[in-house]
């Protein structure tokens, strides 16, 4: 079928788009062993991942914290303004990342300059959509009669969540979780503005490009792709 | 034991309409109605789960209609059982216990006697995911009633059985009743299940509950035509009757009692038979046909008649049909006998 | 209900996190109209903005020449590695934005370094996925039969393609599209390795809190936040 | 006209198995089949959409297994109409006619003709979405016929009508054919249009043409157990006659005809009558039975009996299963005529 072919080759270059670069810096770098163990001594560079992991990692929990029992609420009540609010948790997506940066220094200025705040901030900002609608579908997903059969047996609402509704929506909140962690460690743009320091691993990578140059950059690159895809993997 | 006074509620496409019955205690109550009467509606209203708009449920003369669902002390098992997938069956049937903070092996042996009577022993260690319907039922039982609740409230409870599962459970139902005892709300589209179970019967129709009484009362005797109607009389013809005549639109009909003045009478489909020629008999009425529409109901066909001015409802197995070449504007005779009418 | 209107508290935090830093930014800029009245009479913001708005459309055009043939293949015909190409589709969501500009230079080198080719290379990494997801969803919605009646009714492949699905998913994908330009006008990260000139606005945003503050940046984020919205409330 | 040979074709759930026949010019053949036999993958073969995995298709002596559906000439109705939704009604019947490029003029007129055939002119501004299920089959029939297609696949046409309109449809489907004169293959699993508008049957039960044939041949002579079973003979008894008694697992039974050795008798169950009494006449079999359970359809119930060693199923109306107090368990008598006993 010569039009399914024609559309099948349009299509393969952007998939060749994506995935030749993805190999190629993996090629590139193999033939450059030497300097992807010598960044790996690099102080410099452990200290940043660190800084990446941990940020990353808090601005996950503290979207869960925030972002679970909104997305039970969206999944299971009905109130004026519902659809605002669903429509502002998406807001952040479209929003250029510098921008968010400056949105977010205007809001609350220098407590949130160069600090851990500050870079947790501006991933918070940007990725806690995920854990929202990740709990909200996965809320909704349960159906609603066991949590009524629950209390009827005699749990309080909030013993019927904790024991039927939550174990039952976890792997989507996890797969959430997950989502709001990778695209939190994928921020640039708005850390660069709010939080240049303490030094993340996404701006070091930013930083060794523009005083030394690609070959500088590319180990530390290798480090994060590996780290984002497993976690991608892990989501599949 | 339970009163249901009053109960109004406009939910999603359902509307309840000034309901009010009484279940007595020990009693097994079965309210029959057609699907979107809004019958699980008003058992979610007796379990707390959703609040009347207007009337109140009252549980051994305890207003309880702004109780939540696990003040009430009562036990609810939905349509589809609703099963808790993530739990065994054991931790299921213990839910209920552990929330009543019961030491463990108060637990245990109150599983252990509940599993016996209702033969799920060998399913404790299971996942729900595992269990065919009729083991998903037992279970649900099985965890409504560990609770001891003061009633149990059933949504279809048979509805999604094969026939053979269906009609052991009933028995079986019949059986657990007598052992343990318990008061039971039934809601069901089932006249099976209403005849084999129910001490008395509710017909609920359109969001109101239009009759109550036992089953014997409610099918021998409909209160109106609309629960005639569901109870199968699809047939209501209305004319002016004098003696045992009764005229309809140009029809003259022979009733099996006297009367006067316009009536109505009811016919169920099954009992027009069909001839291609008549068949006259002292007992019979017959009646010149023409077929406007034939409507297929798996091995059963419903043959739509136009009877001169007035509209009838015959059922004819799908042999006859063919046999009598049922189809479109063909004409034929209708005959039914006066004591298959019921004159309202 | 306390459980509700606990989880209901919880869950304005975060719906309050992004919308305080939208109202607040418009709120201050309101009390420094003169500012932005400067910013529009700004050369450099001027050419930086229709910069940005020239490469989002390219790449939101791109994305719409290939990812809708590719969206229509994976809609309707089944193949080897199909899971593998839809994975693929969506790890460029996951990868650090830096890092996806050392991808790229590494792989195309001076090609795209500094110049529209490497503005839109950036963007079309990040964005063309949704564009891709978006135009799958919507053939998938389209019935495939009524293809099957239009070529039984003389019509040829190509030709039931441009009469029944395309015309059909077009909603679908438009609203794909948008957020394919949504995405590429939104990013920093990326386009900063690659491409610091020719000026984008959203680097402008950048260059201008570096050099100048937060003051001389804000006018120019507000016009694009402005932008994003409008773009936004389309969408919805 | 249409020959398909040895089809065979394994797709999703459904494996057609060695499909062979001829539909002649001018024919309306009816292919029925319950759900699930494969049907619409057998029409979506013949059609192009397909390609079988072993046999082929031929369309007047030609052979067009491999060509598109563009080229093959004919034209399809999918179960759902299939209306395209984003095109006015005028337009969705001038679109095979605007892919031949017939001038505008032209175009005007075949669809005005048409339209007045079907009646449908009122509805040529109208979108596809505010059409009754009635007014879109006319509106998918007169988009397929416009283009003077060999043959015309229809895939369950009249499913999705209420009773009315389908049988208004049925009727007015015999006019058309004789005004327009068209070739028909027509699958459906309702034996009410075989019978009004087959020329011939096909009858196709889990992937396989079991039986073609005149209508009449193949209700009266079905040629094997399933296809007696697919047509209503649910009670199938084998066992050894001897003259005209038949001894099946310690039951007796009176056949309509002389047999020896090992024979097969088909029953309906709507021939089955129950009563509490015996009612022993010469022309009838009467025998003690169990009711084992008991399954509604609608206003129909199906009891399934056991009788000495075999089991048996009768249908009796709601009314007689209250009447005759049918629950599990019940005993009571069932009885048949010989003459409604059918010998393989």
């Amino acid at each position: 079928d010569y039009t399914v072919a024609f559309f099948a080759i349009m299509g393969s270059f952007l998939i060749l788009y994506i995935a030749v670069p993805l190999v190629a810096i993996f090629l590139k770098q193999a033939a450059d062993w030497r300097m992807l163990l010598k960044t790996l001594h690099d102080g410099l560079v452990i200290r940043a991942l660190r800084n990446s992991l941990l940020t990353a990692t808090a601005t996950a929990v503290i979207a869960l914290l925030l972002g679970v029992p909104l997305g039970y609420v969206l999944a299971r009540e009905n109130f004026r303004g519902k659809s605002l609010v669903q429509a502002l948790i998406d807001v952040p997506i479209v929003i250029p990342h510098s921008v968010v940066g400056i949105m977010l220094l205007v809001t609350f200025s220098k407590a949130i300059l160069d600090n851990y705040a500050g870079i947790i901030a501006a991933m918070l900002f940007v990725s806690a959509s995920f854990t929202v609608n990740a709990a909200r579908d996965g809320f909704l997903a349960v159906d609603e009669r066991l949590e009524h059969v629950a209390r009827t047996l005699g749990a309080s609402r909030l013993r019927a969540f904790l024991s039927i509704a939550l174990p039952m929506a976890l792997p989507s909140i996890a797969s959430g979780a997950i989502m709001t962690w990778a695209r939190a460690i994928s921020e640039v743009g708005a850390i660069l503005i709010v939080a240049y320091y303490p030094k993340t691993a996404q701006i070091l990578v930013l930083e060794y490009f523009n005083n030394y140059g690609l070959r500088a950059s590319r180990p530390l690159s290798v480090l994060l792709i590996v780290v984002s895809l497993t976690l991608f993997v892990v989501l599949r | 034991m339970l009163r249901v006074e009053s109960v109004s509620k406009d939910w999603k496409e359902f509307k309840l309409r000034e309901i009010t019955f009484d279940v007595e205690a020990g009693e097994y109550f079965i309210i029959l109605g057609p699907s979107g009467a809004g019958k699980t509606v008003l058992l979610e209203i007796i379990a707390g789960i959703i609040t009347p708009d207007s009337g109140g449920v009252l549980l051994e003369g305890r207003d309880v209609t702004r109780l939540p669902p696990e003040k009430r002390g009562l036990a609810y098992i939905p349509q589809n059982y609703a099963l808790f997938p993530h739990m065994s069956v054991y931790d299921n049937i213990a839910f209920g216990l552990k929330l009543r903070k019961l030491p463990k092996q108060e637990i245990e042996r109150k599983i252990r006697d509940i599993s016996e009577v209702l033969g799920i022993t060998h399913l404790l260690r299971r996942r729900p995911k595992t269990l065919s319907g009729g083991e998903s039922q037992r279970v649900a039982i099985a965890r409504a009633l560990a609770v001891e609740p003061r009633l149990l409230l059933l949504d279809e409870p048979f509805a999604n059985l094969d026939v053979r599962t269906r009609g052991r459970l009933i028995v079986e139902m019949k059986r657990w009743r007598r052992e343990l005892g318990f008061t039971a709300l039934h809601v069901t589209h089932s006249f099976e299940e209403a005849v084999s179970l129910g001490d008395r019967v509710g017909v609920m129709l359109d969001g109101r509950l239009v009759q109550v009484g036992s089953v014997g009362e409610v099918f021998s005797r409909p209160a109106s035509e609309e629960v005639a109607r569901f109870l199968g009389f699809e047939n209501i013809i209305e004319g002016t009757a004098e003696g045992r005549l009764l005229r309809a639109n140009g029809i003259e009909i022979e009733l099996p009692v006297e009367a006067s003045g316009r009536v109505r009478v009811g016919l169920r489909p099954e009992d027009v038979i069909l001839s291609l020629e008549p068949v006259r008999t002292s007992a019979r009425n017959e009646l010149r046909a023409t077929v406007e529409s034939v409507e297929e109901l798996g091995p059963l066909v419903r043959v739509h008649l136009k009877v001169g001015g007035i509209h009838l409802r015959a059922f004819v197995t799908r042999s006859s049909m063919l046999e009598l070449g049922i189809e479109e504007g063909k004409e034929l005779y209708a005959g039914f006998k006066a004591s298959a009418l019921h004159v309202f």
